[in-house]
């Protein structure tokens, strides 16, 4: 039972990923590519950890796999941010 | 030899190959140190791919020790190397 | 999992980390090629997990894609539209002579050669070698070495003589890039949301480098990852503007430097003081006296590898009380002109912190 | 006795640590560095000619497991020509950096520089032997920017960048070897190691790597630059150590190591590139106006004479006969190192007090500066190879060995090289006694002037007149 549900997260949280990373390849400017990304992956590894988490088995693991999912959440909001923001500054300079 | 040993040589031969042609070609320093980075990440592979001894058994510990010590002394060399291109490039502005 | 899904696993590492390589040595942009390369070191190191070696897969990811990433990048940015060159001359643009054609071709036949070669040679071996003779020994003796993870064994231990040398080629470096002039410019200011970021990453980053050092005597870790994290928040305080990133200053910072090749030192010379060989550790005492060099080797290689972001001196310190710059032993050998004035030299250092506060989005 | 092995490594490293930590008084830490590590590569010369080689396993581990570090006859005589090079270029160094800072900045990478070495000529493991080689290409390429002049740190960059490639091509030769046969230490391996793709491979790539760091021609472009651009101690020390390491580790791979499997075809190739860089660096030295650019092609071509020996050696059977030509190869390198570093010594002298190193311009140094341009004659005799330098001695053995597998190409080379190094180095003394109508008062700065005056009288008179012993100490381990 338990693994059915891992499976399916993990798989969900592939999905996840697939289409963020169609959005990169697909999506017309930096904005929207971004908005892809960041919202999209982040959701994938949410999903993908959670899923390994319930695969674990030992409370430990499952707690140090949510910390990285914990930093790369706040590592990619930060760099988002400071991606489009650098974006703007160029587009109004320019 | 396994398969994947196969693999992951015949990867670090030509990565090696790749690192080495940009090293003694290219014209620009960046590009010809991440040449010679990308020639030691070959040689590196190569290493970890003769310590493998398939899915789980221990592997040989003694070239991933010296792949870390590879991985140090090449990270020295290229922050030397770029200390003294920006010594050079600001040499070239004030002259 | 099945033998192939993980062939599948292999092609895919194996293709990816060809055509990354391939990627950023044909791009021309310098900005675009280093990115490349900090890629495909983050694919090594998950080839390196693939093949069980962890402690290796750490390190490529902290030092050889992380902090050569960061170095080469922050070389980029003082290049923003000059070509980065190697001579004096301006590069021409490519004119493809007929004889460079033939250069070209005869390196590129040449580099294949090599790599047919070296594949030959070493599809050859694996057939001959009696391979395990050394991992046998490493594992027969691992009881004594004072550790349980072999990898540290190796490196701490067995051929602990390598790491001390390599401790030095380190100090070598950050030394000859100290005497090479003034540190490059700082970055500025960061706004709230990365300021933000930092605030917690810092400590984060530093509590991750103890327990990476602690964890080394039996688990993938140890101190060059340990070191490697730390270097990571001296750059990551760099990058947010900050003056200070918590370097010492003056001789401090010299013992910081020499902490690791002085440990190993004091070490090994007190074991041959006591009769012992040289880095012969006895075996109960094994585990704490390379903690103790573990330890020295972290706070070595964190400053090491900040102060080879910094690319040269850090800019003095203000003493509170005098105003005087608190300058190491080591100075610039030629001082620049705008840093001639004592005590005004920590702000004119750095020009790109008086932006503004209308400055600080772009 | 095997301590010593391990002090000298050791000792200049602790030295380099405190000069690092101490810099007000580093250049007393030095001096006491400097003399205690050169008498115990003294007692360690000693130890060897009593006992013959000597091992050390460090950390009391088996050597496979552990790293060993061996001395032989030809090892225990390079430590020693090391540390009288290093002691005499030490005390010029003093002088040479007038102030503190510079001094404070330059002592900790000079010891740096000088724990490489040793270590590379004692490392008896071949990963070892890489971290050795970086270790010494960068303490190097430090010490060669230090002058920090826009030439200086070009040379430098370059030089690093082809050291790097080098230590690389070494070590995917490294890579192959423990892919093969499991070990790297070299007693271990030269007992195993057979003809075959792994090993030929392998030494192909060592080989190649080092043929890089040792400049032999046409590797040699990055050479001249680096060397004559450097602060003159340092150059003395690239000329007269770095790249000799280099060439130590081809001999020790080429004649100990791998000796079985060096086929006649590969070791003239050798010879081949010796002759080109003899004929090539001695004409670039004959055609160039800077007298620095003149010492270093100069090297580029005694290291030519080192490689003409690969050949002949090849030819010859052991025993005695072989045995004397090897003694030639080595008595000729501890000759060019000593000459070489007195006399880029003597001329950063001449360079400091004339402001100038254009060789036309010499005249007049002579009644300024006699005991100066004493030393560069004491040089230049040992490096056309008169009699009674060690490079005599040398060249003897070459033509010799040559006569005796009737390779008289070589013999050819050796008179061309021989006529041209006498013309460059006449060209200039002719410059140096050329008379000056109003000659200014003679300067003696014994402080500076002795070492160069040391160095260069060692060449020409301790090797030549009393070079019997190195023979003898190289039956050891032979």
């Amino acid at each position: 039972m338990i693994d059915a549900i891992s499976t399916l997260l993990i798989v969900a949280g592939l999905g996840f990923y697939l289409a963020g990373s169609i959005g990169l390849l697909r999506l017309p400017d930096l904005y929207s590519r971004l908005h892809a990304l960041t919202k999209a992956d982040n959701l994938g590894l949410g999903l993908l950890i959670a899923g390994l988490a319930l695969h674990a088995g030992d409370l430990l693991i499952a707690l140090k796999l949510v910390l990285i999912w914990l930093a790369v959440l706040a590592a990619s909001a930060a760099s988002a941010h400071l991606i489009a923001q650098q974006a703007r500054c160029r587009e109004t300079q320019s | 030899m396994l398969t994947t040993h196969w693999l992951y040589v015949l990867t670090g031969c030509l990565i090696v190959a790749l690192g080495l042609r940009t090293a003694l070609l290219h014209s620009l320093l960046l590009h010809r140190l991440i040449g010679i980075n990308v020639m030691g990440a070959g040689v590196f592979l190569v290493l970890i791919a003769v310590a493998y001894r398939g899915p789980g058994v221990a592997p040989d510990p003694v070239p991933h020790a010296l792949v870390l010590t590879g991985i140090v002394v090449a990270v020295s060399a290229t922050a030397l190397a770029l200390a003294l291109a920006r010594r050079l490039t600001a040499e070239q502005d004030h002259g | 999992m099945t033998t192939t899904a993980l062939l599948v696993l292999d092609v895919l590492l194996v293709s990816s980390l060809l055509g990354l390589a391939a990627a950023a040595l044909a791009t021309s942009d310098a900005r675009r090629s280093v990115i490349y390369f900090m890629a495909f070191g983050l694919v090594l190191a998950v080839a390196w997990g693939r093949l069980l070696a962890p402690d290796v897969a750490l390190a490529e990811a902290a030092i050889g894609a992380g902090l050569s990433g960061a170095l080469l990048l922050a070389a980029v940015r003082e290049q923003p539209r000059r070509e980065y060159s190697n001579d004096t001359k301006p590069v021409q643009k490519r004119d493809r002579t007929n004889l460079k054609v033939v250069l070209e071709f005869t390196v590129t036949l040449l580099c294949i050669a090599v790599a047919a070669l070296l594949a030959w040679a070493l599809v050859q071996g694996f057939d001959r070698a009696p391979q395990d003779t050394l991992a046998q020994a490493v594992s027969e003796n691992l009881a004594t070495s004072g550790v349980s993870n072999p990898v540290t064994a190796v490196l701490l231990n067995f051929r602990a003589y390598d790491t001390l040398l390599e401790l030095a080629v380190l100090l070598t470096a950050v030394l000859g890039i100290l005497a090479l002039g003034p540190a490059r410019p700082g970055y500025r200011t960061a706004g709230p949301v990365f300021d933000g970021l930092v605030r917690w990453l810092v400590p984060v980053l530093i509590l991750v480098s103890g327990y990476l050092l602690w964890v080394g005597a039996h688990a993938p870790g140890g101190a060059f990852q340990a070191g490697a994290s730390l270097a990571a928040a001296g750059v990551v305080l760099r990058l947010a503007g900050r003056r200070t990133v918590g370097l010492p200053t003056g001789r401090t910072l010299h013992v910081a430097m020499a902490a690791g090749v002085g440990m190993f030192l004091v070490v090994g010379l007190s074991l041959l003081a006591l009769g012992r060989p040289f880095l012969g550790y006895p075996p109960a005492w094994a585990g704490g006296l390379i903690l103790l060099i573990e330890t020295a080797a972290m706070l070595a290689i964190g400053a090491t590898l900040v102060l080879a972001f910094f690319g040269g001196q850090p800019p003095p310190a203000i003493n509170p009380a005098g105003g005087k710059p608190v300058s190491g032993s080591i100075n610039t050998s030629r001082p620049r002109s705008r840093e001639a004035g004592s005590g005004a030299g920590a702000h004119t250092a750095e020009p790109r912190q008086q932006f503004g506060e209308e400055n600080r989005q772009c | 006795m095997a301590e010593t092995l391990i002090w000298l490594v050791a000792m200049p490293l602790a030295g380099a640590v405190a000069a690092l930590l101490l810099p007000r008084q580093s250049t007393p830490i030095v001096s006491v560095t400097a003399v205690a590590a050169s008498l115990v590569a003294g007692t360690l010369l000693y130890a060897v000619s009593e006992q013959g080689r000597l091992s050390y396993e460090i950390g009391g581990w088996s050597a496979g497991l552990g790293i060993a570090l061996r001395a032989d006859g030809l090892s225990a005589l390079l430590l020693m020509m090391t540390a009288l090079v290093v002691l005499a270029t030490s005390i010029y160094a003093a002088a040479y950096f007038n102030k503190a800072a510079e001094r404070a900045r330059f002592w900790p990478l000079w010891l740096l520089l000088w724990t490489s070495l040793n270590a590379l000529l004692l490392s008896g493991d071949l990963f070892n032997l890489y971290v050795t080689l970086e270790l010494l290409g960068l303490s190097a390429v430090a010490l060669a920017s230090l002058g920090g002049k826009t030439a200086a740190v070009q040379a430098a960059l370059r030089y690093l960048l082809v050291g790097l490639l080098g230590s690389m091509m070494f070590l995917a030769g490294v890579s192959l070897i423990y892919a093969g046969y499991g070990t790297l230490d070299l007693a271990t391996l030269s007992g195993v190691v057979e003809a075959g793709p792994v090993a030929w491979t392998a030494l192909a790539l060592m080989t190649a790597g080092l043929l890089l760091k040792t400049a032999l021609f046409p590797l040699h472009f990055w050479l001249p630059p680096a060397h004559a651009s450097a602060p003159a101690p340092v150059s003395a020390v690239l000329s007269a150590l770095v790249v000799k390491a280099a060439f130590y580790l081809v001999l020790r791979l080429w004649l100990d190591v791998f000796a079985d499997l060096v086929t006649p075809a590969a070791a003239n190739g050798l010879g081949i590139l010796g002759a080109g860089a003899i004929i090539w660096g001695s004409w670039r030295a004959l055609r160039t106006e800077r007298l620095k650019v003149l010492a270093a092609y100069s090297t580029v071509a005694q290291l030519g004479y080192l490689f003409l020996f690969f050949p002949l050696l090849q030819a010859m059977p052991a025993g005695p006969a072989r045995d004397t030509a090897v003694g030639g190869l080595v008595i000729l390198a501890l000759t060019h190192g000593f000459a070489k570093a007195g006399l880029f010594l003597a001329i950063g002298i001449i360079q400091q007090r004339c402001g100038h190193d254009n060789i036309r311009e010499l005249d007049g140094t002579a009644q300024r500066l006699p005991a100066t341009t004493f030393a560069i004659a004491l040089g230049g005799v040992a490096l056309i190879g008169l009699p009674p330098s060690g490079a005599f001695l040398g060249k003897w053995q070459l033509i010799a060995a040559s006569f005796a597998t009737g390779q008289w190409l070589w013999i050819l080379v050796t008179m061309a090289g021989s006529l041209l190094a006498a013309a460059y180095i006449f060209r200039v003394l002719g410059h140096a006694f050329g008379h000056q109508p109003y000659p200014r008062r003679a300067v003696t700065v014994a402080r500076e002037e002795w070492p160069a005056l040391v160095l260069t009288a060692m060449a020409v008179l301790g090797l030549g007149l009393a070079g019997a012993p190195v023979w003898d100490l190289l039956e050891i381990g032979a």
